[in-house]
This record gives C-alpha cells, structure tokens and sequence, in this order.
C-alpha cells in the first residue's frame, strides 16, 4: 500500500532544493551558507530514498547512496567548519563578502 | 503486549480495528513508562542522599517522615513554589524549550527497552543506535540552554558537556557494535535473547567497562561531572536556572541515569533474565513479574555503584578527560571491535561449510572462551602499551604525543 | 585476474600515505621528517606506477567485490583508459610532491601531512577515473575535492591560503550538491545507480528528466574542470593555495573531471538520443573565450596561469563535443585526442608552475613584474619558460602543439568548423598574454642581477617536465598509440 | 453513515506533520536573522526529513539522519557558532546584496523541478523491500559495495587530519 505518491515526495525534496540552494546563494556568513549546503544535501536524500521505495525496491543501492551521502556530508560539514573557525582565529569574520585578499 | 492486542481484538469490535488497538495500546504504555521514569526520581534523589551520607558518615536527610522518604517531596514542593526567573538578555524561546526538550529526550530512551519477555514500546530493529540518536537531542537540549541563558558560565558548561559527550560517544557505540556483533541483531530483544545462554558481562567484560564508563560520563555524573563543576563555572549550563526549569534538568539526568543503568543490564547483564531459569517460556504472569524483578535488582545495583562513584572518586580535569577518552577509551574499544569481529568470524555458523568460519563446530561454548581471552588479552595490551608510553613519557613519547596535540611540551 | 591485484596501485598508494603520517608522528621534531618523507612518499609513488604497469595487459574488466555471486553491483572498472588517468594522477603526484619539497620546507613546519594528504589526492583521482558507478563516482569526487579544501587552507597562517580554501569549499559544496540532485534524478529515471545498466534503461526515460538531470550533473563537473560560468571559484582558489597544490588542481583536479566526464559521456548517455555537441560546444568557446580574454590582464603570474588554465579546459572540451557530434566513422578521434591533449598539458603546466615555485622561493613573490630580467638571473629558467608557454599556446614543436593538432583535427573532422576555428583564434589571443610574461623576462630592466639557482630536485622536475613536453612532440608517436589503445578500448567496451 | 476509523488516513496526516518540519525548518534557515536560530531550524528541518525515512520504511536511515546529521553535523554548526559568538552579527542583516537576485531564480529552478517531477510518469514497482533492510544494507556494505565502504573510511581518516590540522591552536613552530 503506498498512500503517498510518488511525485509528493519529489515535489518536497524539490522544494527543500530550492531553499537550501537559495540559502547558498544569499546568506552572507559562511555558516549559512553550509547550512543551505546540508538542506540541498537533505534534498538529495529524500529523492534517493524515495526512488529507492518506489522504483527499485528490491535493490539496496538507494538507500547505500544515501548513507554514503550522509557521511560525505559529515566529512565535508567538519572540514568546512574547521576552515571557518582557522578563518574567525585570523579575521574574526566568517562573512564571505568581507574576504577580498584574492583579487588582481 | 502482542498477547494483549490480541485479546482486545477478539471482541471483534468494528472500531478496534489491529492499528487502532495498537495505537490505543502505545497511547496508554506510553505514559505509563513516561511518568513511571521521572518518578523513580523520586526515590533515586533520596537514596542517593542516604547514601552519599553513608559514605561520608552523616545520615542524610532524616527530618521529613520516616527515614527522610519524604524529602524529595519537600524538595518538590520547593522548587514549584520557587520563583522563575528568566534572564534578561535571555534568548526566551530558546530558554525555555531547552528543560523540556532535555526531558523529552531522556524519556524517549525508554521506549526501546525490554521490560519483560515481549514487552517493550517498540522493538526496533535499529534499537542500539536508537540510543545514540536520541542521546544527540540531550546534548541538543544542554547547547541551547547554555547559549541562550546570555551567560559566559553556561557558555562554558555547555561547551564541556558537548565536548565530553562527542568524546565519550565514541567509545560508547564501538561497545554497542561489540554488543550488535554478538547478538547479530541490533533489536534489543533479539539482544536479551541472545544473552539467554551466557551474558555479555562475562564473554565481553572490557566492553562492558569501556560502556559503563562512557556512559557515566554520557550522563555527565561524578567523576566526569565537569558540566556543574561549582568550583570551576558555579553549575555549568544551568546556572541560570531556577524553578521548576531546573527541576525538569534535574529530571533530566536522574531519569538519563536510570536509563543508562537499564541499558547496562539489558545490554551486559540478561536484561529480564534470571541466571538458570529460563523465564520467557513460562506461561502466565508470573514469569513476567520474575523478569521484571530480575531487571530491577540489576538496574538498582547500577544506580547504587554509580552513587558509590560519586561518594568516593574526585571530579575529573577537562583536559584529563579528554585525554582519556581520546587516548585511550577510542584507541582501545576500536582494537577491541577488531579483536571481537576476527573471533566472532572464526565462530560464525554461515549458510554453507565454504562461509563458516574454521571453528563453527565448537560453538557456543568455544566462542564464549575465546570471547573472554579476547578481551582480557586486549586489557592486557593497552595497560601495557600505557605503561610503556607513561615510563617514557620523560622524553620523547609525551613529546610526540603533545606535537600531536599543539601543546607544547614544556 | 585478481581483483586485490587490480586494485594494487590504490592499495599501494594508501598504505604509504597512512605509513608517511605514522613516520611522521614518529620523527617528530626531527629533521628526518624533512629529509627522508619526501622520498618515501615518492617511492610509494614509483612503487604503485609499477603496478599500474603491472595491471596494463590485464586490464578491460568491470568489477565490484562481493562475498558472495549473488547481487554483484560493478563499482570500478579497469579498463585501459582508467590506467591511463591513473598514469597521469601518480605522475602528477610525483612531480607536485617533488616541487613541493623545498616550498613546504620554508612556508610551513608541517610536513607529514602534506605528503599524505597529496597522496590522497592521488589517490581519489585514481579511484574517480576507475569508477563506473554513481555511488562510486560521487564519492571519490568529493573525496578528491575535501582533500583539495584542505590541502588549499594549507598554509593556515597565511590568511590568502585560509581564504582561497573556505571559497573553494563553499563554490565546491554547492556545486557538488547541485550534482548529487542530477544523479538522484538519474538514478530515479532509471532505477539503477550503474553507468552501464543507467544507459540500458536511459531508452525509455523521460526527455524533460534526463535533459534536467545531466544539466544539474554538467554542472557539477563544469565546477571540477573550471568551466565557464563555474570557474568562478578557480581564480582566487588558484592564488590563495600553496603553489604545488596550484599545480596540482590546474593539472589533478582538470584531469579527473574530464576522466569522469568522458565515461559518463561515454557509457552512460550515448544510448540516450540527444545531442549534446551543441551544448559542449557553447561551453567550450565560453570557457575559452572567457579564460584567454581574462588572462589578459592579470598581473600576479598564479591568477594569469589559473585563467590560462581554464582556457585550456575549453580546448579539451572541444575535443569532447566532436566526440559526442559521430557523425563519421572515426569518432572516437575526439577522445584521444582529449587524452594525448592532457597528457601534455600534465608536463607543460606542472613545469610552468615548477618554474614558478623557484622563483617564489627565492623572490617571494609571485608578481609578473618581479620576473623582469630573469634571463640575466638565470637563463635556464627562462628558456624553459618559453618552452613552456609555447607548449601552452601550440606551437611546434613541443607537446601542446600535438594536442592541439588532435583536438582541433578531429573538430575539424566532425565538421565543427566554427568551434575549431575559434579555438585557434583563442590560441592567438593566448599568445598575447604569454608573450607579456617572456617580454618582462628578457626584456625588462631590473637592479638586481644576482643570479637564481634552483636546487637540485627542482632543477630535476624542470628538466623531465621540460624534455617530456619536447619528446611529445619529437618522438609522439609512442604516446599517440598510448592515448589510442585507452581510447580505443573505452570505444569497444561502449 | 457511519464514521470509519479505518479511513483516517493516518499516513498523509503525518507526511503533512512532517512536511511542515522540514520545510517549516528549511524556510526558517535561509531566514532567520539569528544563526543560532537559524541552526535549530536546521535541526527541525533534519528531524522532519528523519520522519520522511520512517514513513518511507527505511528505519536505519532514519536513525543514521537523527546520529550523524542531528547529533553530529548539527551540533558541530551550533558549537562553532557559540565558538565564534561574533560570527552571528547578531541583529544585522544575515543576506548577502545579492539575495533578491538569487530569490526569482531559485523561484524559476522549483517550478521547472516540480514541473518535471510531476509530468513524469515514474515507472513505479510494487515490490515491497525484500526482507530485513538493516541485514541487507550490511550484506551491500560487505559485498557489492565494499570499495565505497573502505574508500569512506580512508576518507573519513582525510576529514579527521584535515579537521584538526585547520582548527587547532597555533604552534610553536609555526611562529618563528
């Protein structure tokens, strides 16, 4: 029994795309920015997931992207934290539009 | 609880159709389990005082009914008529969803523990990360009280209490992959089950330790209670606290050590089992009740050691505390997860003779001696690996070490 | 043959990665470290180039390792062009590691990690050009690009390196998450997460569905490969990082998203009936139009190299959409010529940026108008300059010209015209830019004269970068053939 | 007639609930002025989509999302906030002059996704997963995917040296 559509689901992860790409493009401080990163990645994960339940039930290999995607996340969350907080240590800034050395 | 849902469904009511029954049956256990942690509070605030005095020669409470029962009561009636007082530069929302989520979170550990034979809120088959999720959401509750409280005291507790816990988490779960390893299942009953023939405690003593261990510190108790180390940042993440918000911290953390010491019996110690009767085949009530008593001596037993802990052993040092956990709780329960995987393959039954391991034919009682020299042989190569490094640690090993670390070796 | 055998360079290469962290904790304080962890990490490097070799005439299979015959899902492939992009990343590492000895010696205190970490690197570009998997491919992608995050923040007290890392990061986050939406919407279509079974099931997919999910998926790699418009990040990742990792995201980094691009490209959509030259085509005269225009007035020499540097992306993108037009027999032309065009392009550019990592440690600086009078300092350096730029603009007889000559030749071939000529409109553009570089070196006027002698190990990396890019040329065609055979044998796997 | 408990369509209303968390938490990330508030929306957002894996049947991945995502990456986000308690700005503006721009675009980009999702006809199965999903993830895990599961330990190894490397203190040596 499957009392939700399919495309409800995509339309959701849909939605949470947006917004986390939206976050990505507007928020000025590098954490926001992260944290719009983590929703487009959420995105991700209800697709797989979904399409997993969906499509292709019988084969695990949705829901081991999705942990695979998850732990990536994780990796990639601690990195870019710890280039933020070496980042604050120098310029007491995490404020992307403030970070202007590279330029000719 | 399956025999119960049963039951109802034999009056062939059109209501009580099987989801709603079983709805109706989580709507009534629920509560049952959730008041029935938060008031064991009770009793555990007052033997904890009892004895704590024991141990340090006073009596303890004694004024309010007999033996002092009464003065967790009095206690309770304190703290609801004391005055709530939010701070000023406090971030309100934030302030004072924090008590409550911790509650919550403490609370809804209980929903994966077997009671007694086929009785337990939901028997996941995930229910040992169960744990570790829902333990996040704690630390989740201690980080917004320690922001939003706007105090620089709080700030630092709450950075303590997440540092210690991301540590000590990490140990914690290397155990519970031990446990899920020996069991082959991660549901908790499947790991009581499991536990019927030998329990844990004795294949698996070390894991046992490193999880007592961790989780004591999980629960932020003596001697890891460097979240309210007074004498360092007055009470930590909730200083600003009073009232019943405190109260439900308190809550918090007694109902997070009760919890921990009902983990540490289902996981380590039979859970419901009670050595040489096998209590799940008897029909009727009574094997349940016997289960149920069984668990609670356990449970109780771990509640008084870790009293006992406090009474007796002295606050840690943040820095200590680190360096326990990282350099030598991860180190050695990651050894021992590799110890215990390469025995538990060489036991492993397997569909067919090509998967099995070599010596499958002497199982169980083979694996439980070989589990048991594996773990002692693992506390025998860190204690001396740590000895090594301590005697050396005059020159060149703390050098590396503090390199390591970015601390100078001064 | 074995499959731990076929996977012997990756297992070589990590092992010695986590081997120079252990010695490195283990000498610590110690000038060993310094010394002799270089040359370790370069043996391992030699060691598991040995056993690419070793796997080369086995190569062709696809495989996954499984317990067990049931449910096998392929991960990797081996096939010979995936050796050839594992050539190609453990010569770079060997040459990046190399240059960077004396540069990390003198900027950081922090060695051990260095090496390992660029070894890692390697080794996620060893694995991204063997996967055939979406699983796999994501993966050693963002393998690939958290340690390049890391290795750009290198010289953390220097606030140009933390910053070029924390941008790269955040271009490098979205971008892959922008991906990973593609490939979510691809595996939906298809129902399968394996390029080959992916291209089975494409047939009967939605056009709107894949046309939506290979664009998020371009886009992606369009980041890996600085093509326009994603190459904004490329410029300022370019100058902040540490020079060697410049070196190694202009050449690595290219060359592992088109390793990627071209088996997606290959094995995935070519069963799907849409025409991607045009596509390929806009993005290819954008990327190079954009890189060479902006090169033009750049004045800090890694800024000027990083634009250059997507300008070339453009001339190898070419190359791909003449492969993927086929409207004639020998279509497969494109590819290799991809290939021969990177292969030189590996020894050009990372002996350009030897030659810069000389001068930054002895000038400290890496401003184009410092280089004035360089030939009066040291004409070694100088003439290898040139033959390097020369190699960057095409012109014979070095190893870019052999490039070129394929890549625009099999455009040609598919009847590209437009997209071929202004690919050499670009190269005479380029000239321009190049030449500003060459002009300060032999004609500017500077004080000072003291002469500027690299050392030894860099003396060596300029010299093999230097005769490799003139042999391209010289003596190709053995390289020819080796770019052939991978690209022929990803032809008949397809 | 009657009503019929059984056509409480239980399993929308908590799609819905959900629904509203992660979208809810999604929206209050992107806007709210206040980083830490904007953090424990991302927390609601996450526990929302946690409850998406439940109804969708798989558990594990639902208590891998609450212990990764809420209890790990979500904590690390909040600590390094409070860390740098001056990273908040807290009042100012959090959106960088660009973010009208960005608004319509990410307007148009939702309208083709949802677009395309839903005039696809999905070739959906009506298989049921086979058997016990934890067991069969582990068997992928130790099969099929193993390379993917080594590559992700080496890579987490990567993350770990790579973290503390750019996070810790200054060194001695590196100020001379």
């Amino acid at each position: 029994m499957m009392p939700i559509p399919l495309s409800w689901w995509l339309t959701v992860s849909a939605a949470l795309f947006s917004i986390g790409v939206y976050g990505a493009l507007s928020r000025k401080n590098a954490i926001g920015i992260l944290m719009g990163i983590e929703l487009v990645l959420n995105a991700v994960n209800i697709n797989l997931v979904a399409f997993w339940r969906y499509i292709a039930p019988t084969d695990i290999s949705g829901q081991v992207f999705a942990i695979i995607v998850i732990t990536v996340a994780a990796a990639e969350a601690a990195v870019g934290l710890a280039i933020i907080i070496a980042l604050y240590r120098r310029r007491q800034t995490a404020v992307v539009d403030d970070l202007d050395l590279l330029k000719n | 609880m399956q025999s119960l849902i049963d039951w109802v469904l034999s009056f062939q009511n059109p209501w009580l159709t099987e989801p709603i029954v079983r709805l109706l049956s989580h709507l009534v256990f629920a509560p049952i389990v959730a008041v029935a942690a938060p008031a064991a509070l009770i009793i555990l605030t007052w033997l904890e005082r009892k004895i704590i005095g024991r141990i340090q020669n006073r009596l303890g409470p004694n004024r309010a009914g007999p033996f002092g029962l009464f003065q967790a009561f009095a206690d309770m009636v304190k703290m609801f008529t004391k005055e709530d007082i939010t701070p000023a530069n406090a971030d309100r929302i934030i302030y004072n969803m924090a008590p409550g989520l911790g509650v919550i979170s403490s609370i809804m550990t209980f929903a994966v523990i077997p009671f007694v034979p086929g009785f337990l809120g939901a028997d996941l088959n995930v229910g040992l990360l169960y744990i570790v999720a829902i333990g996040g959401l704690g630390t989740l509750a201690i980080l917004m009280a320690g922001w939003s409280s706007n105090n620089k005291y709080s700030l630092l507790g709450a950075f303590r209490v997440v540092a210690m816990m991301l540590t000590y988490e990490i140990p914690m779960v290397m155990t519970l992959i031990v446990v899920t390893m020996a069991a082959g299942s991660m549901s908790m009953a499947a790991v009581v089950e499991a536990q019927s023939g030998m329990w844990n405690v004795v294949t698996l003593p070390l894991a046992f330790v490193i999880f007592f261990m961790a989780g004591v510190a999980e629960v932020g108790r003596s001697p890891f209670d460097l979240i309210e180390a007074e004498s360092e940042i007055i009470a930590g993440f909730h200083t600003e606290y009073s009232g019943i918000k405190f109260g439900m911290f308190m809550i918090a953390e007694y109902v997070h050590m009760f919890a921990l010491s009902f983990f540490a019996a289902v996981l380590f110690f039979g859970g419901w089992q009670v050595p040489f009767v096998d209590v799940s085949s008897w029909s009727g009530p009574i094997g349940s009740i016997l289960g149920l008593i069984s668990l609670l001596i356990k449970v109780f037993s771990f509640v008084f050691v870790m009293m006992w802990l406090r009474g007796t052993l002295p606050r840690f040092r943040i820095d200590h505390l680190q360096n326990f956990g990282w350099k030598f709780l991860v180190p050695v329960s990651l050894f021992l997860v590799i110890v215990v995987a390469v025995v538990i393959r060489m036991f492993a039954p397997g569909s067919d003779v090509s998967v099995a391991g070599p010596l499958s034919g002497l199982v169980p009682f083979g694996e439980w001696v070989a589990l048991l020299v594996a773990n002692v042989l693992v506390v025998v190569v860190s204690l001396f690996v740590v000895s090594r490094v301590a005697r050396s640690s005059q020159d060149k090993g703390l050098r590396a070490v503090a390199a390591i670390e970015g601390v100078s070796a001064k | 043959m074995n499959e731990l055998l076929l996977l012997s360079p990756e297992i070589v290469i990590t092992i010695v990665a986590f081997a120079v962290l252990t010695l490195d904790i283990i000498w610590k304080g110690d000038q060993r470290s310094a010394k002799i962890l270089p040359w370790v990490a370069f043996g391992g490097v030699v060691v598991a180039l040995l056993a690419t070799l070793n796997v080369w005439p086995a190569s062709s299979s696809e495989f996954g390792i499984a317990t067990d015959s049931a449910g096998l899902i392929p991960i990797m492939a081996v096939d010979k062009m995936a050796l050839f992009f594992k050539v190609m990343a453990l010569l770079t590492v060997a040459l990046v590691g190399l240059s960077a000895v004396e540069y990390i010696e003198k900027n950081s205190p922090f060695r051990g990690e260095f090496y390992a970490l660029t070894l890692f690197a390697g080794l996620s570009l060893m694995f991204l050009s063997s996967a055939t998997n979406l699983v796999m491919i994501y993966l050693s992608l963002e393998f690939l690009s958290i340690t390049s995050y890391i290795l750009t923040g290198y010289l953390r007290r220097d606030n140009r390196s933390i910053e070029a890392a924390l941008k790269y990061f955040l271009y490098g986050a979205l971008a892959s998450g922008v991906m990973l939406y593609g490939f979510s919407l691809l595996y939906g279509a298809t129902g399968s997460v394996d390029l080959a079974t992916i291209a089975v099931n494409l047939g009967s997919a939605n056009v709107f569905l894949v046309v939506a999910s290979v664009t998020l998926i371009l886009a992606g790699f369009g980041f890996k490969i600085a093509a326009v418009p994603f190459h904004q990040w490329s410029p300022d990742a370019y100058q902040g990082a540490p020079t060697p990792i410049t070196a190694f995201l202009s050449v690595g980094s290219k060359a592992a998203g088109f390793a990627v691009l071209i088996r997606v490209l290959v094995v995935a959509l070519p069963a799907y009936s849409f025409n991607w030259t045009v596509i390929l085509s806009m993005v290819a005269i954008l990327t190079m139009t954009v890189g060479n225009l902006t090169a033009l007035w750049q004045k800090d020499m890694k800024r000027m190299l990083a634009y250059s540097s997507i300008a070339q992306a453009g001339y190898m993108l070419i190359g791909l959409a003449a492969f993927t037009s086929q409207s004639s027999d020998n279509w497969s032309n494109g590819v290799q010529g991809v290939l021969l065009f990177l292969f030189a392009y590996l020894f050009t550019n990372l002996g350009v940026f030897a030659v810069v990592i000389v001068l930054e440690n002895k000038l400290g600086t890496t401003n184009i108008a410092d280089y004035a009078g360089l030939i009066r300092r040291s004409p070694f350096l100088s003439i290898a300059l040139v033959i390097f730029f020369l190699s960057l603009i095409g012109i014979p007889p070095t190893g870019g010209f052999m490039g070129k000559l394929l890549v625009f030749g099999a455009a040609i071939d598919q009847k590209l015209y437009v997209l071929a000529g202004i690919g050499i409109l670009n190269s005479v553009i380029s000239v321009y830019y190049y030449f500003g570089v060459v002009r300060q070196v032999f004609f500017a006027q500077e004080s000072d004269e003291t002469p500027i002698q690299p050392g030894f190990v860099m003396n060596a990396v300029i010299t093999v970068t230097m005769v490799m890019t003139l042999i391209l040329a010289l003596y190709g065609q053995p390289f020819i053939q080796f770019a052939t055979d991978s690209a022929d044998i990803l032809a008949a796997t397809f | 007639m009657p009503f019929d408990p059984s056509q409480i369509p239980i399993v929308q209303i908590v799609f819905f609930v959900m629904t509203a968390c992660a979208i809810g938490g999604a929206i209050g990330v992107v806007s709210s002025p206040n980083l830490f508030h904007s953090a424990l929306y991302l927390v609601l957002s996450l526990f929302g989509v946690a409850g998406y894996y439940v109804l969708l049947s798989a558990g594990f991945l639902a208590v891998v999302q609450l212990m990764v995502y809420v209890g790990a990456i979500a904590i690390l986000i909040l600590f390094a906030i409070m860390f740098a308690r001056r990273l908040m700005g807290q009042g100012e503006n959090q959106n960088n002059q660009q973010w009208w721009l960005s608004l319509p675009i990410v307007m148009i980009l939702f309208a083709v996704l949802v677009g395309v999702v839903n005039t696809v006809s999905w070739p959906v199965s009506g298989a049921e997963p086979t058997g016990d999903t934890v067991m069969e993830l582990g068997h992928a895990f130790l099969g099929s995917y193993l390379i993917p599961f080594e590559v992700v330990s080496i890579l987490l190894s990567v993350a770990l040296i790579g973290g503390i490397f750019l996070a810790r203190e200054k060194v001695e040596a590196e100020e001379a």
